[in-house]
């Protein structure tokens, strides 16, 4: 038993990953990219950059801001449209040694549904994240994943349109996390992804004006961990389908942190900004871990460190 | 080290030494065979900290000869002061050779290089190839102060012909190296690295005078490796470095945004439209 | 005017304070605690530990655990009630060389009223704020300051009772703070401290539990600065109250990041945890910066980096 | 240094000495006069980290004589890491003394001092004292391995009679050091600084046989002065050290949290309900 290499594979609704890392969205190109520097027989997928109805330029510069134990993005969703992308290069995606999981952003339902449906009907993508952290145009730089009800309907209306594996990703800027949670399940969500990034700016005190040329941008990396860990635990709590945790996930034991909350699979990004090496030593050690401790398979410690929010309370307590 | 038999452009490498020509500016020379084979000029390397503890750093490699490769590098924050603080004998892992480097293939014979600051670390293998190809080399190279124009002999040694400037005239000219340009003779090309205000007026110069400039521009990164669209300038579509995009009539664009880790970090002047 | 010392005296309703810099409620104690390290002259003023109607014992331990680049926290508003604070302890904080600002806690509308109204008529207390991001006893685990009516019903009953400054301590736990600090704005508040720590977690990986006694905790430090900048940014354009901002404030950089975004004045709580002597290095290397540029007073700068939200849009932005 | 004439337990000291008496395990001798003289057995000192960039780190005063004060600490994670690469020369700020040190009042003639692993550092200005007034000290030390007993030929030389433990037994007795404490004869008054769970077994044996125990307890620390409540241990409110709190009988408890950091780091073991 303590000798036996224990298993890693993990399943997402249909999605079935031989080891249990996939690669954030935006943060990995379509792995290609990558390959020259890391083994993408060694992780578990690549969530390929968000793809939108229409063609984008993406945002002005800076893009990117580098801040204590993180960094703040705001890409602007920089994408050729769906047009472009499945005529010239979804192609070139086939065969990965790794599973390629597309991913949808939008400006209405109808965006979500359109190019969920079509992206789907291609054999290159294996399963769909829907990214309901981009501003809602109609609404004025809300975000559909910040509302139960417009949540629920873009995973409706995606829903309709396909079979394959749809995994839901949850912004974490909001008073309720469970709340979206839930509705994104009840309305057919194979799966959560747990968390984007939290929103946040940085300012040039020389130039007095925000460093990113979006004004604000997308808090990633370490430095919230604790945010995504605490998510995780929480949308675990109130929910049964599987969940992608990620958020500044850099080593084995921030890993199992999300393990342990509930996640089901993890998602690296900012982390391969740092050494692409991480994905793969990642793998390597959390055998070692299971492996010194005689636990089979990961599966076993999924959610384990989940104790509910009270019970740990010995007089009423709270953050203050 | 079986991670990385599988990735070439993967290396861990052994510092040779570690050298500072100038207060606050350092040289490592690592023992890189393969990376140094690979490079070309322009090329830069993605170095990770040794703490793990932050983004991995750009840095152009400055030099590449005798199996060895080097980064020269100013001390401006938290990454590069770690990396100023490796030791000889100490190993780094880093990503390399990144991006396309400068275009050599047309054969000019009059070359001037425009180095500003710490972009001189950008220029030294351009000014070898350049060199041993028997092209005529000036290098127009500004510092804030004397002490701040490094590795400037060296260059002076192996051939160029040196046009030096500094912002409070310690040293050669008093001013913008870009106005030492504009007063020069001109060559058939420009290369030139250096902070973005500089490099636009090299492009202003070059578009005047009608030479062809190739430009090596810097942005911050994230991954490098062109995987995060984080670090781009406006280039025009008909560029043969311009990433796929759909054509304004197609509801596209004429002017998209290029990565300046995987298209660049070298552009023709004339295709940006920053 | 190059030469002469730029004024760095502020105000917060009618709080008058020498320096910009409050040290944070639950951070510094009375000031006492930091007299032997800190010259507390050279400080705006202490926010006193948050005190509540009855008496608390606070959370079990672990209370702290410290993450990248930040620090958990779940005290648990230790404290021994109103009763034998106002007895026993408030009479030491008298004749401090900074100002002193009470700080009141509580799980109903009614607590918050009466405690306010009794530690406001006391002579030592110069500013009343008003925590309202601690649990919600009545509605499990909620907080007041993450629904705009809770709010405006504390702030409501609190107002009644004083005409002293108020400044209500606004959660960053929520969808959209500016409808909670207008809320706030509306029904008398005098300022708006932004923000308070985030929620968050960590789990001990050998343990399989939660790290603090109280599963969940406040998230503080460098790491929510980013997040701590655009709560301000956005509130400053929000409302026409002054702002306490705080959040991971270090350096002076970090203090003129809040002031350019729009607080009239700061709070510095984590930071006194890595070195005492910071307050006071952050108001002497601010007073050189506003020197250097010529600058007569820091009233100037504030906002000056508020150049709204959608301007710097080249299309339509987002944070994708 | 305008700053810290004003504060007399702000330091910034030079370190005059870095020594590795074993692997992991650090000696830092501080030129601190004003640190030294103030230092009472059991005090500890907040240390801010150089880089500025972490929580200040608590560490026992290990050693107070000659003008110097020194600190003993392993390496066990970020901060630890980092002190351990100061050198001599470099200088550190600190804040101390703090907190009130083990209570040596009642001139007891036959001390035991219980110490697992880095807790020596907290008790080698106990044993000097207890020595010094002639006192019998017994000076009972577990450590995972033989290595890790640093210093424990010092506490020898010095007058203490050694009873040492190590986790493999490569050195003493193999097992608990409270077990060799449980098997000896009892001293009239017990110091004990270590993991918890050593303590609480030392409070047990201490309650069984009727000896008074000091025990210096560890909880991870925020300010170290007193300002957060973040470093507390159940005590008997009837505690002399207890902070003011209201009774059970006026809705308050007999039972409350006291700061480790302030009413102790050394507590009663009778008067402790953890
Ligand atoms: C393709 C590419 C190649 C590069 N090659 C080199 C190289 O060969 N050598 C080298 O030194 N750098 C090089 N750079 C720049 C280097 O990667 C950045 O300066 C990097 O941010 C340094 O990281 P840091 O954490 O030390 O500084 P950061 O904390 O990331 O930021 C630097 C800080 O100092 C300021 N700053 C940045 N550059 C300078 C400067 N030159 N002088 C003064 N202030 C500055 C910035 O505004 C910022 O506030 C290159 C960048 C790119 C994109
Ligand atoms: C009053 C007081 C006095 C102290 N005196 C000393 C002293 O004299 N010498 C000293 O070395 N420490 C001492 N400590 C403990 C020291 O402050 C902490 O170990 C501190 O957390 C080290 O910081 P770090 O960032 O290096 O480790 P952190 O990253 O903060 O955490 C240490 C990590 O290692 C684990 N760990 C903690 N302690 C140990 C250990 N001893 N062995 C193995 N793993 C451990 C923890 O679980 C944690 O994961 C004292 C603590 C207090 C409260
Ligand atoms: C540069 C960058 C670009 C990103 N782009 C996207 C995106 O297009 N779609 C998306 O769903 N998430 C995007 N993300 C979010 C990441 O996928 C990930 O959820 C988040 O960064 C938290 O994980 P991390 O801390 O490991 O990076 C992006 C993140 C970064 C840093
Ligand atoms: C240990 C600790 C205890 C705190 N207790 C309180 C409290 O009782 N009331 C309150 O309003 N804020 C409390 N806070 C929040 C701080 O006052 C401050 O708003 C927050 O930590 C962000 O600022 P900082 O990053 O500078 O610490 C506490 C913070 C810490 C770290
Ligand atoms: S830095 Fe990521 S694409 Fe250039
Ligand atoms: S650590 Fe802050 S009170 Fe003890």
């Amino acid at each position: 038993m303590v000798n036996a290499t224990p298993s890693l594979a993990t399943k997402i609704g249909k999605l079935e990953l031989n080891y249990p890392t996939l690669m954030g969205s935006g943060c990995y190109g379509s792995g290609e990219e990558f390959a020259p520097f890391a083994d993408l027989s060694k992780i578990g997928g690549v969530v390929l950059k968000s793809v939108t109805r229409l063609p984008r330029l993406g945002n002005s510069t800076p893009r990117l801001v580098h801040t204590p134990a993180g960094m703040l993005n705001a890409i602007g969703l920089q994408n050729p449209g769906i047009d472009w992308y499945l005529e010239r290069e979804l192609h070139k995606y086939a065969n990965r040694p790794c599973k390629i999981v597309g991913s949808v952003a939008g400006f209405s339902v109808d965006d979500y549904a359109d190019v969920c449906r079509r992206l789907a009907q291609r054999d290159e993508i294996e399963a769909i994240e829907l990214n309901v952290s981009c501003p809602n145009v109609a609404s004025e730089g809300e975000t559909f994943g910040c509302y139960p009800d417009l949540t629920a309907r873009v995973v409706e209306a995606a829903r309709a349109t396909t079979d394959k594996t749809l995994i839901v990703k949850l912004s974490p800027n909001v008073t309720d996390i469970t709340a979206v949670a839930r509705r994104a399940e009840s309305c057919g969500a194979d799966a959560l992804a747990v968390i984007n990034t939290v929103r946040g700016m940085a300012i040039d005190v020389d130039a007095w004006r925000p460093r990113l040329g979006n004004v604000t941008g997308g808090l990633s990396g370490p430095a919230i961990r604790p945010i995504a860990v605490l998510a995780v635990y929480e949308v675990a709590a109130a929910v049964k389908i599987p969940i992608v945790g990620q958020g500044g996930i850099e080593t084995v034991t921030d890993a199992l942190e999300f393990f342990l909350a509930g996640a089901t699979a993890i998602s690296i990004g900012t982390a391969n900004f740092t050494d692409p090496r991480i994905p793969q030593r990642i793998v390597a050690e959390l055998e070692q871990y299971l492996r010194v401790r005689g636990v089979g398979s990961l599966a076993e410690i999924v959610g384990r460190a989940n104790m509910g929010i009270s019970n740990a309370h010995q007089y009423e307590g709270d953050e203050g | 080290m079986a991670l990385l038999d599988l990735h070439p452009r993967m290396h861990v490498a052994t510092v040779l030494e570690h050298s500072e020509p100038a207060n606050g500016t350092h040289v490592l020379s690592l023992d890189a065979p393969d990376l140094a084979r690979a490079t070309r000029a322009g090329q830069y390397v993605m170095v990770v900290p040794p703490s793990g503890e932050a983004a991995a750093t750009a840095l152009a490699i400055y030099d590449n000869s005798g199996n060895r490769a080097s980064v020269l590098f100013f001390v401006t924050g938290k990454r590069t002061r770690e990396l100023a603080a490796v030791e000889a004998g100490d190993s780094l892992a880093l990503a390399g050779p990144l991006g396309n480097g400068f275009d050599l293939s047309r054969g000019a014979r009059d070359v001037a290089i425009v180095a500003g600051g710490v972009g001189i670390a950008s220029v030294w293998i351009c000014a070898r190839e350049l060199l041993a190809r028997g092209a005529r080399v000036r290098l127009f190279y500004g510092a804030r102060t004397a002490e701040m124009l490094v590795e400037a002999q060296r260059f002076a040694d192996a051939g160029c012909e040196l046009i030096l400037t500094t912002d409070d005239g310690s040293c050669g000219e008093r001013g913008f190296v870009t106005d030492a340009l504009a007063r020069a003779s001109m060559p058939q090309e420009i290369l030139a690295c250096g902070p973005s205000p500089m490099l636009r007026r090299v492009g202003e110069i070059a578009r005047e005078r009608g030479v062809l400039a190739q430009l090596s521009l810097e942005e911050t990164f994230g991954c490098g490796v062109g995987g995060c669209w984080g670090c781009v300038v406006p280039l025009v579509a008909s560029s043969a470095q311009a990433p796929g995009f759909p054509p304004a009539d197609a509801g596209g664009s004429d002017v998209v945004y290029a990565r300046i880790c995987k298209e660049g970090p070298v552009f023709w002047a004339h295709e940006l439209r920053w």
